[in-house]
């Protein structure tokens, strides 16, 4: 499908309230460049992310999801982002034998003081989806 | 109870078909207790608003659109039609969304649904009326039927309970009931409360105090089912007959009309066959079921 | 009898051709590894060898498992609802077997009763129903414990008879005595014909061998509705999952949901089950949170309050809930093990 | 061992339990009511452990009754099946010493429904089914035909690697091997990825047109305990009831997630499927993922943290940022 022109894609960031959302802010905050494409839900942690969020994500027309968390070692609750490397690792692999483009499933490790870096992740991603379709993949309401 | 004639209302059909809603604007809304609300509303088609009619009891379905629909009994008189009236408890989806609406909010309506109270088998009777919490709100459109016309209904007890003072539903109308000296009212509160200075203890148990005369009476129960399971052996213990003990229950529901299945109690249906009941007609379900 | 036809089989394709004129055709079709009632596609009447019964009866023809009720928007002036355009067409159901078109007759009862239900009825309003009586019968099935048989032609309008290389066809209404006298290349039947098919009748009451004994039944049940040992054996097995309810010819219960997809509207309403828990789930309790005694609800419905509210079982011994069901909860058995009245 | 030897010896071992009081229940197989079936015998009574049978059509995975039984539960297990009441040890769900488990080391399960594929008959119009060994005889109207057995045993008995169960307290028969060298029909995880993205999509969509929704896929599965399922939420709604492809989908997409490192490929899911969809073809795709990624098999070590609340320090993270 041809994308029309000036098609911006929908993203939507689960950011973990110790690291990832600060890391946001900080961008905000020191005036770093990225694309607006994002819409924030601020999570306890990243283990909190539900695979069932992103797919209702999807199902809700965003174009691509981002879950963001602590780096490993750095959790506030010790353990969350273990079991959330884990759980993203096999929905990113299920979702793509399923049928859904691989980018749209996005994950990384910002923390509190990189807002650089999550301005880099924002960019990178928006790239990413912008080369693939917008999201039809539930809109066929057969 | 004696089906009423559904072929009366049939007029009240949107389009024919039973299953839309009529479109109706929420024109106040009265905060009963922190998890309780009443809304007063009005059908937005002003030929509706003089045709619709309903009995006291009766319920209808009523629509947040986009969220879903849910029956509440019509909690006003038949006898006082300016608006429309029903009473909602906060616990779920529909009646969450209920709760964040503001006057001036349209909601969609289909009705009235079930049988409504007897009035005539009621009059000429003693009226005990026994209430619980939000229960109180079926009871309370055919107690102002009942004062609106007092001259065919004898004596009018009223026992009415919640679990606290703040969980007390339509505290203006028991005001106006404790001064009308034509009414018998009781209200009872669980456990006791500092701000509290009347009647402490159960309903059911009140009901024992009270001891109302069986003779030439109709005990009218509603309340959590709780409530209800323990009031009728109350009731049988002063004399009371299963003829004579009327309840409006409350079920699951989705269709409002008998046909999606879930509000049976044996072979009857909440929303068809009921939701008022004498005693005799479910006590062979009603240990199990209800 | 008189007025009764012959067709032979391989022109069973001229013969829906015909009536396709005037019809819309159901057929038994094959869809992905499951078989229903559906549109007759104008050339395969290969059915006629693999048919047996399908696995969505034809309930879902009429009260299919979602279907949209009405739509709504929200403008300036408020909210608007919409009815979906019903597209009215005649249309015919081929083979339907007895158990199935006995099944629609207690559906129209239900949708019947007080308040009409105009989504089921105006689907089955212009409908007619061709039987085909059953010379296989499933192990499963019961229908003659039922007051049935294989050849139940009550509730058709039309009943073939499968005697060989040919159908016997029987007219069994008006409607269907008009669209026979209308139908081209049908032969009369001799009296050798008749004979053929009340043998093959005869022979196909008895294959099925399954019975259930319904005398007295309601009371039966009526009597150990608080048995609770005994429905607690009986609902052991069972994994509440809808599988026999949802497939079941006569079961109609539904759910109603709304959905708002870009600011589109619709209203739903979709096969509900008394076997899930959350069927009757309220706020503060759930009088059918056990098991036991939503298995009791489903008995009950069928074989004791269907019958004291309408006359009839609800149930037509189709045996899809035993064939389909995945841990063999057989309700042959139950009913027979309800207990006698003391 | 042959069959009967073992359900022999299994009807005795059961009895024992019940009678000497080291379990309230025994749930294992009796005769079903229909031709070949076989049901769910659950039962307080040690008169009924006569009726308890071990055949090639045992195949319900019985330990999905086991957090439902109150009281301690002697079961029949095969190797699967065995995994997964492991499984639930694991989550906590049941107690290791409630339970007695009665392992079957299983040769293979015939599915009825490839044998009514390879014969254009129905199981009921079928005279008798005999497996012996390698082979199988499947009679109709008085004449055998002969197959190798791998043309009706049920996919994921094909693939199964773990036959004998790995936890057991009595152990029923000689412990057995896989089958070798064989491919299954109809689980086509391979094909699936070979063809386009939007094709696999498309696939799915067409197969989850047809649910019902009857649920019957999660409550016949073990590992789906959950008290309150994702789909029955109504504040947030996840997803409809109504039955439309999306919700569909994504009901068994997050099933397929949340019983991760729980499911043991027994297969129920797509056995009991009335709309025929080839569930399995999602089930083993996840059991392969999690293999694959964190070399973990569900059900092999009562004593291993569940997969998703186990982690290691440093683990494959290629597709994080």
């Amino acid at each position: 499908m041809k994308q029309e022109l000036g098609w911006e894609p929908k993203l939507l960031g689960f950011l973990c309230r110790w690291c990832s959302y600060a890391g946001a802010d900080l961008a905000g905050i020191s005036r770093k460049k990225y694309p607006a494409n994002i819409e924030v839900i601020r999570v306890p942690c990243s283990g909190r992310v539900d695979p069932l969020f992103i797919i209702k994500a999807l199902r809700l027309g965003f174009d691509g999801v981002l879950v963001s968390g602590c780096y490993p070692g750095d959790c506030h609750y010790q353990t969350g982002n273990y079991r959330a490397r884990r759980r993203m690792a096999i929905t990113k692999k299920f979702l793509e034998y399923i049928g859904i483009e691989p980018q749209r499933i996005q994950a990384s490790w910002v923390s509190a003081s990189e807002g650089g870096k999550f301005a880099e992740v924002v960019t990178a991603v928006t790239k990413e989806l912008k080369e693939i379709e917008h999201n039809q993949l539930f809109a066929d309401e057969k | 109870m004696t089906a009423t004639d559904i072929s009366q209302r049939k007029r009240f059909f949107a389009n024919g078909n039973i299953y839309l809603p009529h479109i109706a604007v929420i024109e106040k809304i009265i905060d009963e207790t922190p998890g309780v609300k009443t809304f007063h509303f009005n059908f937005k088609d002003e030929k509706l608003r003089k045709e619709f009619g309903f009995q006291s009891g009766q319920f209808a379905e009523y629509s947040i659109f986009g969220v879903g629909e849910a029956p509440f009994c019509i909690s006003s008189s038949p006898t006082r039609r300016d608006h429309l009236e029903f009473a909602v408890q906060q616990v779920g989806k529909v009646t969450n969304a209920l709760h964040r609406l503001g006057p001036g909010a349209e909601i969609g309506c289909r009705g009235p649904y079930g049988n409504g109270f007897p009035l005539d088998f009621l009059q000429g009777k003693n009226l005990v009326f026994v209430g619980g919490g939000i229960g109180l709100a079926p009871l309370r459109s055919l107690i102002w039927n009942a004062i609106d016309n007092r001259d065919k209904y004898e004596n009018i007890d009223i026992i009415y309970g919640a679990r606290s003072p703040h969980d007390l539903c339509f505290k203006y109308d028991l005001d106006a009931w404790d001064k009308d000296k034509t009414i018998n009212i009781v209200t009872t509160i669980d456990k006791e409360d500092k701000s509290w200075a009347g009647r402490v203890g159960f309903v059911p148990k009140v009901v024992e105090e009270v001891a109302p005369s069986a003779s030439n009476a109709v005990a009218i129960v509603c309340g959590p089912p709780i409530m209800i399971r323990f009031t009728f052996p109350v009731l049988a213990k002063l004399g009371f007959t299963p003829e004579q003990m009327i309840t409006t229950l409350e079920k699951r529901m989705k269709c409002g009309i008998g046909k999606c299945g879930r509000c049976n109690i044996g072979n009857l249906y909440v929303c068809r066959d009921g939701p008022v009941f004498t005693y005799a007609q479910i006590k062979n379900f009603v240990s199990s079921e209800y | 009898m008189s007025g009764s036809k012959i067709i032979n089989k391989k022109d069973i394709g001229k013969l829906l051709s015909q009536w396709n004129e005037e019809f819309v055709i159901l057929v038994p079709s094959k869809e992905g590894d499951t078989t229903k009632m559906a549109k007759w596609d104008g050339k395969d009447t290969g059915f006629i060898d693999w048919y047996r019964n399908t696995v969505q009866a034809s309930k879902t023809n009429f009260f299919p498992p979602m279907e949209e009720m009405f739509s709504f928007q929200k403008d300036k002036e408020g909210y608007h609802i919409g009815l979906a355009s019903s597209d009215k067409h005649k249309q015919l159901i081929f083979a339907i077997r007895p158990c199935d078109a006995n099944a629609l007759a207690i559906l129209d009862v239900a949708f019947k009763d007080g308040y009409e239900d105009p989504y089921y009825l105006s689907r089955r309003k212009d409908t007619l129903l061709i039987g085909l009586g059953c010379i296989n019968p499933y192990d499963s099935c019961f229908c003659t414990s039922l007051g049935s048989s294989p050849f139940d032609s009550t509730n058709v309008d039309i009943m073939f008879t499968d005697i060989g290389e040919e159908f016997f066809i029987e007219e069994v209404t008006e409607a269907g005595k008009e669209l026979v006298a209308k139908t081209e290349g049908l032969r009369e039947a001799s009296k050798v014909d008749e004979a053929k098919a009340s043998k093959v009748k005869e022979a196909s009451y008895n294959k099925v061998t399954r019975k259930i004994d319904t005398r007295d039944i309601d009371k039966k049940l009526l009597a150990c509705f608080e048995n609770k040992d005994y429905w607690e054996k009986v609902s052991a097995k069972c994994i509440s999952c809808g599988i026999c309810t949802f497939l079941c010819p006569t079961c109609y219960c539904f759910d109603i949901n709304d959905e708002l997809v870009r600011k589109q509207g619709t209203r739903f309403r979709s096969w509900d089950s008394c076997a899930f828990p959350i069927y009757t789930e309220m706020p503060v309790e759930n009088p059918r949170l056990e098991k036991w005694r939503r298995v009791r609800q489903k008995v009950c419905h069928k074989f004791e309050f269907f019958p004291m509210n309408f006359g009839v079982v609800a149930c037509t011994g189709c045996g899809r809930c035993i064939r389909l069901c995945g841990v063999n909860w057989d309700i042959t058995q139950a009913i027979e093990s309800v207990p006698a009245i003391i | 061992m042959k069959n009967n030897e073992i359900q022999q010896r299994l009807r005795q071992e059961a009895k024992t339990l019940l009678e000497q009081g080291q379990v309230e229940y025994i749930v294992g197989y009796e005769t079903g009511s229909l031709k070949f079936t076989t049901t769910p015998l659950l039962t307080k009574n040690k008169d009924d452990t006569d009726r308890l049978i071990v055949n090639p059509f045992i195949v319900n995975n019985l330990s999905v009754y086991l957090t439902e039984i109150k009281g301690k539960v002697g079961i029949v297990a095969k190797g699967c099946d065995s995994r997964s009441v492991v499984s639930l040890i694991q989550d906590n769900k049941i107690a290791r010493e409630d339970i007695v488990i009665m392992g079957i080391p299983c040769p293979g399960l015939i599915d009825l429904k490839k044998v009514e594929l390879l014969l254009s008959k129905d199981r009921d119009e079928l005279g008798n089914i005999t497996r012996d060994e390698d082979r199988v005889v499947i009679t109709i109207d008085g004449k055998g035909r002969d197959f190798p057995i791998t043309e009706v045993l049920f996919d994921n008995c094909l693939e199964c690697q773990i036959p004998t169960p790995q936890e057991y307290d009595i152990l029923l028969g000689e412990p057995t091997t896989p089958i070798s060298g064989n491919v299954s029909k109809r689980t086509n995880i391979k094909e699936l990825e070979a063809t386009p993205r939007e094709e696999r999509w498309n696939f799915w969509k067409e197969e989850f047109s047809r649910c019902i929704r009857c649920y019957a896929c999660r409550n016949v599965c073990p590992a789906c305990f959950c008290q309150r399922c994702f789909v029955e939420e109504s504040e947030p709604q996840w997803i409809l009831p109504t039955p439309k492809w999306q919700d569909n989908l994504i009901f068994q997409v997050i099933r397929n997630i949340h019983v991760a490192g729980r499911c043991t490929d027994c297969g129920e899911c797509e056995r009991v499927c009335p709309m025929n969809i080839p569930l399995r073809s999602l089930t083993r795709k996840m059991y392969e993922i999690v293999d694959e990624l964190f070399q973990y098999k569900a059900g092999m070590d009562k004593n291993a943290l569940p997969l998703l609340t186990a982690y290691e320090p440093t683990e494959a993270e290629d597709f994080i940022r």
